[in-house]
């Protein structure tokens, strides 16, 4: 067979398309990205924050699709759909139809006149129609890429040609381009990976919520986009009936989720608790008059993941209410009020008023998501879910095709992400012979060497059409730019970024011995890396460019004053020029790689982890403390999908046993760690030295013992009182004492959600429920009583939590002011808890009671996290860079995690987010060098006092105190070049290349010179 | 305050056991005791109950307390729950075998008469005859007291008709005039119709004792007169 | 009930050869067919009507349709703009609390404790009139009335339909 | 004595951005078209954490009226933490800036993120009303030195 194919399909433009996308073309794949809509984006764009960190999701997604959007290996094709895929691994054809944007990217300068003077409103889709946009439009105002499209069911012109057109006339450009079509083309690709999401459910079916009768009820959809300073009433957050601030909000949770009457979805969406309790806790913070009452209406409180928790007890520590309780039918009241009636758990009714009800709706698969599948062939599971195994959690049923994100199951944005990364993992490593064989590289000239000449500074001064130029007069700017010291070129251009000028650039750069080059035109943060690139072709360094925004900053917001934009301008261009006056030749840092992986623990995270590098020929050495393989997985019985544990470990040794580019290490731990990414030197237990490109560290966890304290329920002290994986052993060894049992107890949360373990174990309810069914097909007569508090089998677990209720499983709820009482009675064991719907005490009897105890940090994680400079949760985890968007990555580059040490989780998530660390760290080990920032602190020995702050102020562990001199260094490549440490220094001892204090100094002054 | 304790050393319910005997997809089990059910019953409340409470009463099998309750009286089997229940459970269908549970004679008097009555003809007890003879008369009275209505009709057991028409026998019974609206408006229509002499009410309150061989017996007859007399469609008025 | 013998029909498999309808689908269809014609222009005063969804006929019966049929005909009765709904309604309605038995059975404070919310349903309407179209329900919906002192006047659906009827192709001697 | 500075008296404000959330709220301010008095000269700096206390008196020194710092909220820090050494720095530079006798006022500090152009426009404007009622910075501020350069 031929060499497979270098390039990769990723359907979907969303975080985890995104993700896919840059994880493998920044690991040698070529990417063709294709997305639906105008652009890329997805849910997570609509998002006003994020949980847990309260983030805001534009901010931290925007920088993603930007470098997506640039990426000389990833082709983006918005507008566009697949028709049809052929062919298997390694050599694909897919059929993609691209569907016309009416408007010429190439030329489109997103100025915005265009919609401006469109006629046709229509509802804003990404507002889910709460507000308005024009026939011709951008996706919305950060949207990659950004340029506008022509909506052809709204266009006037496109329905009636020969009306209207009047953005084809007002357009500065002439980008617009009726006769557009759709167009039909086939790539040819080694493998796929579709990341297709979700749709939110649509509540009109269900009445009793009054969604369709009641303009205060909205979807969460809906309210994200309330509450978004870009949405519809620009985050004021005004409710729909008379756009006033509402002043008690109620949601109602599993809104077309756990509910096989009505909405036909029997899993729980598992996202919802959580962005109903962010909405509650961001709408008090918009919450004008500060008095907004939050109420959760809910039926388990589902807060499961990293942080969640905590965030949960924030958020009732705020005065957000809790309301155990499930509304019948939402009822109106005056003034477009609504009455919520329930019966709390004493059975009594209660009637409430509130001002805005926001409905928690799911998570359901898109129709025409279904559709492909079939198509595609790809088997979908009973909830029209991507069905995928836990053993292989982002591989489909065809070989070849990936998925990841809420295709496959309703999940939070990091779980995507850290799938993201694990499909990139599948999809790449099975091309791995191909990789850089389809990708482009960038070749640029020498550079001029322009330390000894005088400043000779080109000035471009953009009119953007007439976006500049209706309000600044850009020839008085083009003309004093040309007399400012140093400059000695400057030109006016109609459009700056068009390709055209670009050249021009490149040419009078040559011609004129230009060795800076200031651009006033629009914002740095899109366009600067455009004009860098020009400087590069031109044969000088990029650093030596700077950009004045007289567009974003000054014409577009100061349209009523067009003399004093103008001096306004002037400004911007004195300072821009003052600046880059001192600007200096940087290099392009680099670090050489040596091309070899560390992982340390060798339970199921560690060994996929090491597998998933060593099948793509990347030599790793795999160290784990004791002298066998396997970990935690050892004693686990089966996954929740009734998998047995021991034949996938079984299998998992062996391949890693007998791959010859794993080096392995048993009973040996890590003693020391020096250096950075590419290039760490790490010492073992044993004396060996190891020297590697990137680490993974997958340490696992432990499970809590209750020996003494408050959760310890005869534990240690009665013989029949086990833990989880206590009872697992009795299942592994067919211990047929089981099945004779009449009654057996489960109590959850034992040390979960507890003052001195404030988190959620995650799996636990999962796996307990699981252990019941497995009693239960031991001897289905056996009674069962499962003492809960809330359950929290997520997902598609809710299912075999309805399996568990179907085969008569008893589920009792206490809470921590009624927790049950256990007691020895002879050697037997009695409990007593009150059930709260009957409002009396039970008592049981059972011969077994299983304790689902809490999944706790192993003691010596703190250790290892010091080694590697990484950071960790209050509550003994391992700290990942970013709780949304890096969840496998630590802060501290070429350094990942996987597993239990990151947070108690599932088998199949344990799998995904090993084959996720694989895949970042193989974005490392692919490579010969990887790039370093090249603005970075830079220490004057001289000045330097050795007082230290600058080590303590720095997040990334790049400043550190030369033992022999007593004065801080800088590791450049681990340096971000942020300044914190430049600030802090007393003794002004360190610098920022190109952002020293004098540099910004020259700005400010120039700022002062004319005003 | 020490309260009740009730003894879980094993569960017999044999009444959740019976329902699910009689009805396999009661999902009595299914319960999330979400209280969805008891936000939106109009008889939460009565009796100390509610349908949430009242299915966990079977789960825990509090058998007793069950069988003794008046409230499967009060709820009107009105599957509201139902409707809106994530699970779907039918409470009102688990009312209906617990009802049947209880001996005849310690169920509401008038509830079981009017079902014996109905067994006999209709649920009012009066005579066929008088039935016939009130029909007859009142439509008397209407074609000589209303010239403009001379022509109406209220036809009885004639065959071919293409629509059956059921009474419900209060009509006939207390208010014979509430009868001739319907008669004027199907004659305007041009409705071929008639009614039936025998098991001629449309109400039944067969359907709430809890016996189903009553409610079918009832039915059945129903059907067999409308077959009998050829009519393709039965109208109720109910 | 229609509920009795449309479900008795089903779940004991009787076999007939009729097709069981509502007195409720065939006014509507009727009147859609152009069969019956109504005019409202008799309600000079803008009665309000609203009305009850028997759960015998909608929930548990024929669903929404029937139910938008039945305001079909009482908006072509009375007025389009005569009609004011009621919240819950159609197949969410509240029960009257007459079904079930529960008017022969003689629980009689608990039946009104039951209709309660449906009495303060109705009320909220403001309607002049409630048409119920089941017996049980009117029954309880009269009771309630009285009981709770409600203002409104509680009736079948046939006596304004009979009020709205337009006989122009008649004489007054019945001729056609 | 406002009035004698005369209602077309524009204060010279310099504002830190960060680059990552505050300058693309500038810039999402320029999108949206939310109009602010043209009394800003904006200077990017990668983080508000680059802004030492010095830079802001330099600021000062040079003939500012006032200054405005701002970086990202707590918590969306490009760079983790560096917002916070900001915040903590500025709180105690507000202390020290009243001890030597600039009106609190003239310099300030806020959150802007990348998505809040509205709340951009507005603190612009509010700071510049601020500073416009302080009236022109005085050349006190011009006379001291301070910092060890």
């Amino acid at each position: 067979m031929d060499r497979p194919k270098g390039s990769v399909l990723v359907v979907g433009g969303g975080i985890s398309g995104v993700q896919a996308a840059l994880d493998l073309a920044d690991s040698g794949f070529f990417v063709h990205l294709v997305e639906k809509s105008s652009a890329i984006g997805g849910s997570m764009s609509q998002l006003d924050k994020t949980f847990p960190t309260n983030d805001c999701s534009a901010c931290i997604l925007s920088p993603k699709l930007v470098e997506a959007g640039r990426h000389l290996n990833i082709n983006l094709l918005t507008l566009s759909e697949v028709l049809d895929i052929q062919g298997g691994p390694g050599h694909m054809k897919v059929r993609i139809r691209k569907n016309p944007r009416y408007v010429d990217t190439e030329k489109c300068i997103a100025c915005g006149t265009c919609a401006e003077k469109c006629p046709k409103k229509v509802p804003n889709e990404f507002d889910l129609g709460l507000g308005t946009r024009k026939a011709i439009y951008l996706r919305y105002p950060q949207a990659v890429p950004l340029k506008y499209a022509i909506d052809p069911e709204a266009c006037i012109y496109l329905n009636k040609p020969g009306r209207c057109g009047f953005c084809k006339k007002v357009c500065p450009s002439g980008a617009i381009n009726f006769d557009d079509r759709p167009e039909e083309m086939t790539l040819e690709v080694g493998s796929v990976i579709l990341a297709l999401g979700f749709r939110p459910y649509d509540p009109s079916a269900l009445d009793f919520t009054g969604y369709k009768n009641f303009k205060n009820v909205v979807t969460s959809m809906e309210f994200e986009r309330l509450l978004s300073p870009s949405g519809p009433c620009m985050g004021h957050m005004e409710r729909p009936s008379d756009k006033s601030e509402p002043q008690r909000i109620a949601w109602l949770q599993c809104v077309g989720s756990r509910d096989i009457n009505r909405a036909c979805h029997g899993y729980c969406s598992s996202v919802c608790c959580m962005y109903a309790i962010k909405q509650a806790v961001i709408a008090k913070e918009h919450s004008k008059s500060g008095n907004l009452q939050s109420s959760i209406f809910f039926m388990d409180m589902r807060t499961h993941g990293k942080g969640f928790e905590a965030y949960y007890d924030r958020a009732r520590e705020e005065g957000i209410r809790f309301k155990r309780a499930r509304v019948h039918t939402v009822l109106p009241a005056k003034d477009d009020n609504l009455v919520l009636r329930y019966s709390n758990e004493a059975g009594e009714l209660i009637d409430e008023e509130f001002d805005l009800v926001v409905l928690s709706v799911g998570l359901e698969t898109d129709p025409e998501v279904i559709r492909l599948c079939h198509d595609l062939d790809i088997e979908l599971d009973q909830d029209n879910f991507v069905a995928t195994s836990p053993f292989s959690p982002v591989a489909t049923s065809k070989p070849g095709i990936f998925v990841c994100g809420a295709i496959s199951e309703p999940k939070d944005i990091p779980q995507s992400v850290m799938e993201a990364s694990a499909a990139a993992c599948g999809a790449g490593g099975m091309l791995h012979e191909a990789r850089w064989t389809q990708t482009k590289k960038k070749e640029f000239p020498p550079e001029r060497n322009v330390y000894s000449e005088p400043p000779r500074i080109g000035v471009f001064v953009c009119s953007c059409g007439i976006n500049i130029a209706s309000v600044v007069d850009v020839n008085e700017v083009t003309e004093y730019a040309r007399k400012l010291p140093g400059v000695v070129f400057a030109q006016n251009n109609l459009f700056t970024c068009s390709q055209d000028t670009i050249n021009q650039m490149a040419e009078t750069i040559k011609k004129e011995r230009l060795n800076r080059v200031v651009v006033a035109s629009c914002t740095p943060r899109t366009h600067e890396p455009l004009f860098q690139e020009t400087l590069r072709e031109a044969g000088i360094n990029k650093f030596l460019f700077e950009m004045a925004n007289i567009r974003d900053q000054d014409s577009w917001v100061h349209q009523k004053w067009p003399e004093k934009a103008t001096e306004k301008a002037k400004d911007l261009v004195r300072m821009a020029v003052a600046k880059v006056r001192g600007d200096e030749p940087l290099p392009y840092n680099h670090v050489p790689v040596t091309k070899k992986a560390l992982v340390i623990g060798a339970g199921v995270a560690g060994m996929v982890s090491a597998l998933s590098l060593a099948e793509q020929g990347f030599p790793v050495c795999l160290v784990e403390r004791k002298e066998i393989l396997g970990g935690h997985a050892r004693k686990f019985y089966r996954t929740w999908h009734g998998r047995v544990m021991k034949e996938y470990l079984e299998e998992l040794i062996k391949r890693v046993e007998s791959n010859p580019n794993i080096d392995l290490e048993l009973g040996t731990t890590i003693e020391d760690v020096s250096g950075s990414v590419g290039r760490f030197k790490t010492t073992l237990s044993n004396g060996k030295n190891v020297e590697h490109g990137v680490a993974i560290v997958a340490v696992g966890a432990e499970s809590f013992k209750p020996r003494s304290g408050p959760w310890n329920y005869l534990y240690g002290k009665n013989p029949n009182v086990h833990t989880l994986l206590e009872l697992d052993q009795r299942f592994i060894k067919d211990d047929e004492g089981l099945k004779g049992l009449k009654q057996a107890a489960f109590i959850h949360c034992v040390g979960s959600r507890v003052p001195e373990r404030p988190y959620c174990s995650r799996v636990c309810c999962t796996h307990a429920i699981d252990q019941a069914l497995k009693l239960k097909e031991l001897n289905p007569d056996m009674d069962i009583f499962m003492l809960y508090r809330d359950i929290r089998t997520y997902g598609k677990r809710e299912h075999l939590y309805q399996e568990a209720r179907e085969k008569g499983i008893v589920f009792i709820r206490y809470d921590l002011e009624h927790l049950p009482e256990v007691w020895d009675d002879d050697g037997k064991i009695v409990i007593e808890v009150e059930d709260q719907i009957i409002g009396k005490r039970v008592r049981l009897h059972p011969e077994l009671l299983v304790l689902a105890s809490a999944v706790r940090p192993r003691d010596d994680v703190g250790e290892l996290s010091k080694l590697f400079k990484c950071a960790m949760t209050e509550e003994g985890f391992l700290l990942e860079a970013h709780m949304k968007l890096r969840p496998v990555d630590f802060a501290t580059d070429g350094v990942y995690l996987a597993g239990l040490c990151h947070y108690p989780k599932p088998v199949e998530e344990t799998i995904a987010q090993a084959q996720a660390a694989a895949s970042r760290a193989a974005m490392v080990l692919s490579r010969d060098s990887v790039p370093a920032e090249s603005i970075t602190a830079e220490v004057n020995p001289m000045k330097c006092t050795g007082c230290a702050v600058c080590t303590k102020v720095c997040a990334y562990h790049a400043v550190v105190m030369d033992g022999k001199t007593g004065k801080a260094v800088v590791d450049t490549g681990m340096c971000k070049g942020c300044g914190a440490c430049v600030a802090a220094c007393r003794s002004d001892a360190i610098t920022l290349k190109n952002l020293g204090n004098e540099q910004i100094m020259a700005a400010v002054e120039a700022a002062m010179e004319s005003w | 305050m020490q309260k009740e304790i009730v003894d879980l050393s094993s569960i017999r319910a044999r009444v959740k056991k019976q329902i699910e005997g009689a009805v396999p997809d009661a999902k009595i089990d299914y319960c999330l005791t979400c209280g969805l059910c008891a936000s939106g019953c109009p008889a939460t409340g009565i009796e100390g109950l509610d349908p949430r409470k009242f299915l966990r009463l079977l789960v825990l099998g509090q058998d007793d307390e069950i069988l003794k309750t008046n409230w499967i009286y009060s709820c009107t089997m009105c599957q509201r729950c139902k409707y809106a229940c994530p699970m779907g459970i039918d409470v009102g269908r688990i009312v209906y075998e617990i009802r049947g549970m209880r001996p005849k004679d310690k169920r509401p008097k008038n509830l079981q008469r009017s079902c014996d009555l109905q067994k006999q003809s209709n649920s009012t007890g009066i005579p066929n005859e008088d039935f016939v003879w009130v029909v007859k008369d009142v439509l008397e009275e209407v074609r000589q007291n209303e010239p403009q209505w001379r022509d109406l009709k209220a036809p009885i057991d004639k065959k071919g008709a293409r629509y059956y028409l059921n009474q419900n026998a209060k009509e006939p019974t207390v208010e014979p005039e509430e009868m001739v609206p319907l008669w004027k408006i199907l004659h305007v229509a041009g409705i071929d119709w008639t009614y039936s002499s025998k098991w001629w009410d449309g109400a039944n309150y067969c359907l709430f004792t809890g016996d189903p061989e009553d409610w079918e017996y009832t039915v059945r007859k129903q059907a067999e007169v409308v077959d009998a007399l050829g009519c393709r469609y039965y109208i109720n008025t109910e | 009930m229609f509920y009795a013998t449309l479900e008795g029909l089903r779940r004991f498999k009787i076999p007939h050869n009729f097709e069981f309808i509502s007195v409720i689908s065939l006014y509507a269809k009727l009147i859609r067919q152009g069969r019956l014609r109504v005019d409202s222009s008799w309600n000079k005063e803008g009665l309000k009507f609203t009305c009850q969804d028997p759960c015998k006929l909608v929930r548990q019966g024929l669903g929404d349709v029937v139910a938008e049929d039945l305001r079909f005909v009482i908006k072509a009765v009375a007025g389009e703009e005569n009609f004011v709904d009621t919240w819950p309604r159609l197949s969410n309605n509240y029960c009257c609390g007459g079904g079930g038995g529960a008017l022969q059975a003689g629980f009689v404070e608990n039946r009104r404790r039951y209709g309660r919310l449906k009495f303060e349903q109705l009320s909220e309407t403001g309607a002049d009139v409630v048409i119920t179209p089941c017996h049980n329900c009117h029954t309880q919906i009269l009771d309630l009335c009285d009981y709770y002192g409600g203002k409104w006047k509680t009736t079948h659906l046939w006596n304004w339909l009979e009020k709205a009827l337009v006989l122009e192709d008649r004489d007054e001697t019945g001729k056609e | 004595m406002e009035k004698a500075m005369g209602e077309n008296w524009e204060p010279k404000i310099i504002a830190f951005l960060c680059n990552w959330c505050s300058y693309a709220g500038a810039d999402l301010a320029g999108v949206s078209r939310y109009q602010y008095p043209p009394s800003i000269r904006i200077v990017r700096v990668p983080c508000s954490g680059r802004v030492s206390p010095n830079l802001i008196l330099d600021a000062l020194r040079s003939g500012a009226d006032g200054v405005l710092v701002s970086g990202c909220h707590p918590g969306d820090c490009h760079y983790i933490s560096g917002n916070l050494y900001a915040r903590r720095r500025f709180a105690l530079l507000e202390r020290f800036l009243e001890f030597i006798g600039i009106e609190p006022g003239r310099v300030n500090f806020s959150w802007v993120s990348a998505s809040e152009g509205e709340q951009f426009a507005e603190v612009v404007q509010e700071v510049t009303e601020r500073v416009r009622k302080l009236g022109p910075a005085k050349k006190l501020v011009k006379e001291i030195t301070i910092c060890p350069r």
